[in-house]
């Protein structure tokens, strides 16, 4: 299959997933934790959430969308930018951020990842470069910026990198990223994570025409679509364009097919909607990442069934200490609105610049009325 | 004695960005056609010969995705300067600006800032007509997060810009072009005017006239015709909007007792309300006069000089209603 | 006496929508998400059974190009209601509105005239942050032609919609979202409730307490606390801010002599200096204490619930502003 | 020549044009009229432009621009909208809009299209369904709602067209706008005016990728490039789209490549700025609309020198009667500047709604707190 789209993906039926030759088992093995640790993360998240309601917060859970956050995880050194769009709990804790702290930043305390500021859409966590929000293509043009610094930097082999969805790309500013992306050739990696939908709308009601890929590239950036769920696909190729980035500072957009089983944001549960058909549910369920990568895991012996018990029981372990943390710490307190807006700090201004300041303006003077433009 | 040369607003601005790209490698410069010999009305002229293209970008049209730009760039750790040769323009932009660029640093509680400078030129007369001439200033002064200037004279546009470029946070600086060819004393050390700090233009007993932007110099010149009637203006001018110097402004009301508000900006929701409730929520019974604006009227620019006649604040007009207040 | 029921604020919005919708076949609506059961928030659930597709149309997130999508569609005669389920995401279209609908009729003379109503929902509380809960209702209100409603009541929801859809010019309606769920006398037939008129909600003697969108409800339950303690409210709700009801408001100071102005918008630069102003540049010497705004904090929303606490207004607040405002 | 670009296209040296087979006499000699006329207007006005400077009003002049204009006027109906960026006067012409009142705007005259309040950018004709603004892509965008409505009324043949430049093309409103239309396939007609610069930035410096067109097209519009410059093949690609789009309801792009000889706004002349070649200066100016078909025509004998000569001295009268026009009318005068903004009558509203108010609220209720989105 060369063309992706969901319609003709549901085809599949059971989707084949192999290991490709030579892959490190170790690799695979921390690829299927990390998943694993994401998605027990959000499930367990999405119990908590709803109805005890303390995480006061609207949530867009990533169910479904493990795989590439793992392999970004495997991929991205320290210096890389990472940028996500409003499903940022999984690009969170690719960039190494720590969970405790997005649980605490869930539940608005002060130990939060932005002290209860933020929340889940517009989760950063400054440290790491990793950075969130929810307006929609905002986190992939800001990326451009990032990666026109770094390419200023001839040592840097440092890249940009951005996730976002398929309802990302209606935006005009996506595409205003996209032809400078294009023209500059900046290092810059671009991961649409195609789950169908935009809320509730299938791509056929949003957009005609052909691909997200295709289009991408008419603008002068490389670009493939792969079956989202294979991790080790999608570990494939973002390895490539990641290496090939840092070495030639091009860009490339990958065009994941994915599914968010999770509601579109929780609570409410959106099934009510029926926007979703049973059919599609299922295939997605049965290749979801997790199951897809445990099978052939297991299959390929890389890992045993009891190997998998005790790593579940080890993330477990975590995520309740994550809960603890989160509800056992305080409520952010406030020292000054303004400072939180506006800082008032210059420490350069004042090592640079002269203090001056002159009264005087010689009024004799005709304003200029400029001719033509 | 710092040494110093005239020079006009154009050229104070050009100045500053030439001596901030001097002083530090991390600042560079993005906007439309900043690097041809035409330059911005000449604020950017030459910095491409001395710079080079990697720090003077000429951006496409696409205003939205250059602010965009200029955040994820001052996060990897350069000083961005961006230009807008029309406010209008810059419209495009606001999403980036409001839903990014300004809460930047709220959002991470403080721990990640974004040195990014927005130049946005408002053009007037000759018929620029409606879509090349707002001056958006209260807009931006409404919005938390982000710093605003509007500098009325060469000594300011250089101070500022310095300020702005080497401060922490974003800002927004409003350039009237019709100052552009105006001339003032400006230092050649770079220096800074700080924010905050508006500026006695003219001490004056009987009436605070609260200036803004291209309306400092109407101000002046309406103060100077004014005297010969006896009549004693002093002319602030708050130089920034966000932070708002309310303590000089209320300072001198307590002096005058009456308060003008002269703004290039539409009359209402707009910066001369703003000005005058800052001081009438905290000394409104010591006023003798009600409190006066003069603004451009609720309405987009028209084209036609003759309207445009009608429709822009001078000397004159200030006279004219400050004469007419004071009879009441 | 008019039939009417008791219906929920997103009901009477449904209500006039789909009543518009039957009295005239050129009324259509646009909006990201109309077209499901959901109905952004129950105001447009519906309208795709009984009016179609072609006239129920869901948009892909594409902002900018929906508002203009409505200019065009309006001078080819179309009556179009653009719905954003988000304030913040329409920002993407602040240069479609700014640029284009808000100066359409004057430059074309007044010749063509361009019936878009564009419905703004305000976000609040539960964590809605930065990007879902601003209220930008004095960014419009500042700009030049258009109409900018911000109704508190079901009742004024519905005539204020059906006024702004068979009106002739654009107009912006700004809803607050923790409004949607209150309930309120609403007649059957179509009325309409006009631009630029306030409504005295309580008549007071003490202090003229005007109140804007969701703060009329804050406004009143105060009014009503403070009764206890013998200090007679009276509370306006300017309903629209373009054009706002001048009169009315400097009617009430009048009587009062003091002003308290409650917005839900951003203290600085925002529409409660607007109104002090219009009061004040009216009749400053009748006032016998300062005027005072009670508003957000210059501060972008915070997603914790204990910080929500602090940064929005509740009856409480206003009683003991008031409070210690009479004490003075 | 198959893929057009300003490159390829200054190699050709001396363009060789050709009337189509069949092609009919009188409407060939209307094209060139059309153009001839525009093109005399535009120098006319240039010259009384400056440094006269009683035209306080930047405009930004066509010349070398004529084709596109002059095709429309033939195939457009007094239905359709047509809605142009910047560079107005000939689409104003286009739409048979008057001559006169286009010069009396200029100067600012109550007489002018808009009583002198648009001026050259944002020119318009209402009576014509003609619109023009500065605000780039602007245009573009407002004509996909025209087609919308037209769309909705079954039995009108009326469509929407827009011209604009390459520069346009970098906003993402553009991309918003090229996706609805291939989405709701909708009776709209695109021009792009590809004069290669976007003031003085040559599109090499703005875009990559592929063309315009391409782009276009990977969003499910069709397309073409045409050399802009003959008029004939202009008339034949557009007259195919806009009876397609009249039919079928589809939208087309035409990427037609051309040339401005005019500043890109005067005054002043931005020759000084240096940022076009002699070289190329000298091919368009030899391979201009109004040279090229002059030249075939006279060929062709389907004009003579006499007549042109004719035609030159009508549009000359013309013209200096607009001048006339234009400078013995008023300045406007001003009633009400909220009148001019504002629209406070609704006769609509009168007839259809009650006039009722109400004071009372019960306040005796919660105001709901929302969970989540
Ligand atoms: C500018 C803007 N418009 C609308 C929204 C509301 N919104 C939030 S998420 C979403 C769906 C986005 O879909 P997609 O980009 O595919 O990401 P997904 O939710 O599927 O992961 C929408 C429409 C928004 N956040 N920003
Ligand atoms: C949003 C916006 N940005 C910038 C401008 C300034 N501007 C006016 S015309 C122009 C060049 C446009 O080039 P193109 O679209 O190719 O049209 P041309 O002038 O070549 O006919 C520019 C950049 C504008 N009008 N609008
Ligand atoms: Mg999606
Ligand atoms: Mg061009």
């Amino acid at each position: 299959m060369k063309k992706f789209s969901h319609k003709n993906i549901s085809k599949i039926g059971k989707y084949k997933i192999k290991i490709p030759k030579r892959f490190d088992k170790k690799l695979a093995n921390r690829l299927f934790r990390f998943m694993l640790r994401l998605r027990i993360c959000e499930l367990y998240l999405e119990k908590e959430y709803h109805p005890a309601d303390q995480m006061k917060c609207p949530v867009h859970f990533c169910v479904g969308e493990e795989a590439i956050p793992a392999v970004l995880n495997e991929l991205l050194i320290e210096e890389d930018f990472l940028f996500s769009h409003h499903r940022s709990h999984g690009y969170y804790l690719a960039k190494n951020a720590p969970m405790k702290k997005l649980f605490a930043e869930l539940y608005g305390k002060s130990s939060g990842a932005n002290s209860g500021i933020a929340g889940s859409m517009d989760l950063s966590y400054t440290k790491k470069n990793f950075f969130a929000g929810a307006i929609l293509s905002g986190a992939a043009s800001i990326a451009i910026g990032a990666a026109l610094s770094l390419s200023l930097k001839p040592k840097s082999k440092a890249i940009a990198v951005t996730g976002f969805g398929d309802g990302a790309t209606e935006e005009g500013l996506f595409w205003e990223t996209i032809n400078y992306a294009g023209l500059k050739k900046l290092p810059i990696l671009f991961i649409c994570e195609n789950n169908n939908y935009s809320t509730y709308a299938p791509q056929s009601k949003r957009q005609a025409g052909m691909s997200i890929a295709e289009r991408v590239r008419s603008f002068g950036v490389d670009s493939k679509q792969v079956f989202g769920n294979d991790v080790f696909i999608v570990y494939q190729e973002l390895k490539k364009a990641i290496t090939k980035a840092r070495k030639s500072r091009t860009p490339f957009l990958l065009e994941a097919f994915t599914y968010r089983q999770s509601s579109h944001v929780g609570p409410p549960n959106d099934e009510k909607v029926k926007y979703k058909s049973k059919k599609e549910i299922k295939f997605w369920k049965k290749n979801c990442p997790v199951a897809l990568s445990e099978r052939v895991l297991l299959m390929k012996n890389f890992l045993k069934k009891t190997d998998i018990n005790v790593i579940k029981s080890e993330i477990k372990k975590e995520i309740k200490s994550c809960f603890d943390y989160a509800k056992n710490s305080e409520y952010p307190s406030l020292n000054s609105w303004d400072d939180l807006n506006l800082s008032h700090n210059s420490p350069l201004a004042d090592k640079l610049l002269l203090d001056l300041d002159k009264t005087d303006f010689d009024i004799e003077q005709q304003t200029e009325v400029s001719k033509g433009f | 004695m710092e040494k110093s040369k005239r020079i006009s607003y154009s050229q104070a601005i050009n100045d500053a960005t030439s001596q901030a790209m001097k002083m530090s490698k991390d600042v560079i410069i993005m906007g439309q056609l900043i690097d041809y010999s035409s330059g911005v009305f000449g604020t950017t002229s030459g910095l491409i010969n001395k710079f080079g293209e990697k720090r003077v970008k000429d951006f496409p049209a696409a205003e939205s995705l250059m602010t965009q730009a200029g955040v994820g760039a001052a996060l990897a750790g350069q000083r961005v300067l961006l230009v807008h040769i029309r406010i209008d323009f810059m419209i495009y932009s606001l999403d980036s600006i409001v839903n990014w660029l300004s809460m930047w640093r709220f959002k991470s509680n403080r721990e990640s800032n974004v040195p990014v400078v927005i130049r946005a030129i408002v053009g007037r007369g000759w018929g620029q007509g409606p879509q090349h001439s707002k001056s958006l200033h209260a807009w931006f002064a409404h919005l938390p997060g982000i710093k605003v200037a509007i500098p009325a004279t060469a000594f300011d546009a250089k101070g500022l810009l310095l300020e702005s470029i080497f401060s922490e946070g974003p800002s927004i600086i409003i350039e009237h072009r019709s100052l552009f060819n105006l001339k003032d004393i400006v230092p050649n050390r770079p220096y800074r005017v700080r924010y905050g700090k508006a500026i006695v233009r003219r001490k004056g007993n009987d009436v605070t006239l609260v200036a803004i932007g291209c309306n400092v110099i109407d101000a002046l010149k309406a103060a100077k015709i004014l005297k010969k009637d006896g009549i004693d203006i002093e002319v602030v001018d708050p130089r920034t909007l966000t932070p708002l110097d309310r303590e000089t402004i209320n300072k001198s009301v307590k002096k005058t007792k009456r308060l003008v508000v002269v703004d290039p900006g539409w009359e209402s929701f707009g910066a001369a309300s703003e000005i005058i409730t800052s001081v009438t929520t905290r000394q409104n019974l010591h006023l003798i006069s009600n409190p006066l604006r003069i603004t451009l009227p609720d309405s987009h620019t028209p084209m036609s000089l003759a309207l445009e006649e009608k429709y822009y604040i001078n000397a004159q007009k200030i006279v004219n209603k400050i004469k007419k207040l004071l009879k009441k």
